[in-house]
């Protein structure tokens, strides 16, 4: 598990919910509103919820097989200097997550692998950390753009 | 998520609406499946203009009917996408296989 | 503790929180979200946002004193037959019940004690548990409106 | 939560704008506080045409501020609220000692 260093820890929420689609929106929800208090751009607020749908998409198709009585643990957690968030499934598991993060790679024909490529590509760091039976565990940074200071 | 169907000439025109995820991609697939099949039509239009968010679980379904257009040789366009939208179908390499335009019109002309 | 005969469950969703003012709103919108899948009249859905925030700003101001370190928990769950809301906090818990829910009393000068009052005005059932030096659990439930099935 | 404060006559007119709970709560007594003491204005008109959400944090406030100006001979008039905000108002009791009225003008006309 890496560090970063995001500062002061201002709010936290922590969630947990039945993997049903509709709790995809949800999350999107909880995630944005816990980030908007700070001076991000719409353009970066929905960057970061796609990332998110992603993440708890996959939980419920991949992880739990469409299964809806799974549960799906949100975490979410604002630092003066970013965002972080968890996403974590007890479904089935990677079985190779090099594999699995590849772009355009998907276990499932009918979709269409992007959704670890909009991850890396919206956040500043993706970490997938799983175990084949047990679940998995992805986890999403977002640093705030330096206001100045450093630029 | 709501979708109108309608057509004009050839074209099956979608007005898509609202929050474009996995929780309404059955309902899009099968709604335009079945237009698609029963309708005498020959190419897509896909209007995006009030889709206020898509993620890979609604490209799945825009790139799905995208094949079964094209293999029965037609063509599928979509127009009208925010700038947010327009920048994940640009991202997702859509945009290399259908061409955008910013109105229906201007979709439809294309078509003509 | 009562039970409601609701049905079949059809969304859960637990969440912790930190008590700060800025997840009331974000309680109002969970609570909104699951709420939302019924025919629920917009009225119906603003009434009910305003019950949770009432129990949440309870649990902040007066479980917690407005501290902001107090770790607040939301339930809410849809039934086929109505939702259930629980509220719970680890704060200072409440003496006495019986005139805590009186209309217009409150411990606190600034206040003017109409939160009970709405919860019960809105909510079908509001049931308050709560054990001084523990917290206090408040618990709410709402049924649809029967849609002409009983008349 | 957003508020304009603007001055007519001696009436301090605020637009209130947005959700007012227990969050925006204090910012709003004191914006408003601060006006009334160092304006030279008496009388109080709440314009909540913009309110989205309101619950006890919010009336408590708009109470506050009816106990501050009528002391000093004040009046204090609400307009413009939603159906959902106004049934609240009602139900708090509120409305029985403050007046309520559809537009801004209605209420500066009943102040003048
Ligand atoms: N939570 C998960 N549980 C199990 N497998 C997963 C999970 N998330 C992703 N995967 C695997 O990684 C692959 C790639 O994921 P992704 O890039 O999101 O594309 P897609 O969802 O379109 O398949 C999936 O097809 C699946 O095999
Ligand atoms: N979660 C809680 N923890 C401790 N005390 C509480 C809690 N909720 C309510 N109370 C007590 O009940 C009283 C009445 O609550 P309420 O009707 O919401 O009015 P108000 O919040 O305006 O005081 C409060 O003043 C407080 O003393």
């Amino acid at each position: 598990m890496s560090t970063d260093n995001l500062g002061k820890l201002e709010n936290r929420v922590q969630l947990k919910l039945l993997s049903v689609p509709e709790n995809i929106g949800l999350c999107r929800v909880v995630v944005a509103s816990v980030a908007a208090r700070k001076d991000l751009t719409l353009n970066e607020l929905e960057e970061i919820k796609v990332a998110v749908s992603e993440a708890v998409s996959n939980a419920i198709i991949h992880g739990y097989d469409n299964n809806p009585d799974g549960i799906i643990f949100l975490e979410v957690k604002r630092f003066e200097k970013g965002l972080e968030i968890l996403v974590e499934d007890k479904g089935k598991g990677i079985e190779d997550v090099e594999k699995a993060i590849e772009p355009a790679y998907s276990s499932n024909p009918e979709r269409i692998g992007l959704g670890f490529v909009f991850m890396k590509s919206f956040m500043d760091r993706v970490e997938v950390d799983s175990r084949v039976g047990e679940g998995t565990r992805v986890r999403l940074v977002k640093k705030w753009p330096a206001n100045g200071e450093e630029g | 998520m709501d979708l109108k169907l309608s057509r004009e000439r050839d074209v099956l025109i979608v007005d898509l609406q609202g929050e474009l995820d996995l929780l309404v991609a059955d309902n899009f697939r099968s709604e335009i499946d079945r237009c698609l099949e029963e309708w005498p039509v020959r190419n897509l239009l896909l209007d995006l203009k009030e889709v206020t968010f898509i993620d890979s679980s609604g490209l799945g379904v825009i790139l799905g009917r995208y094949k079964k257009v094209t293999e029965r040789g037609g063509k599928v366009l979509l127009t009208g996408a925010r700038p947010q939208i327009k920048k994940i179908l640009e991202l997702s390499g859509l945009l290399k296989i259908m061409p955008h335009y910013d109105t229906i019109q201007q979709g439809m002309d294309e078509l003509a």
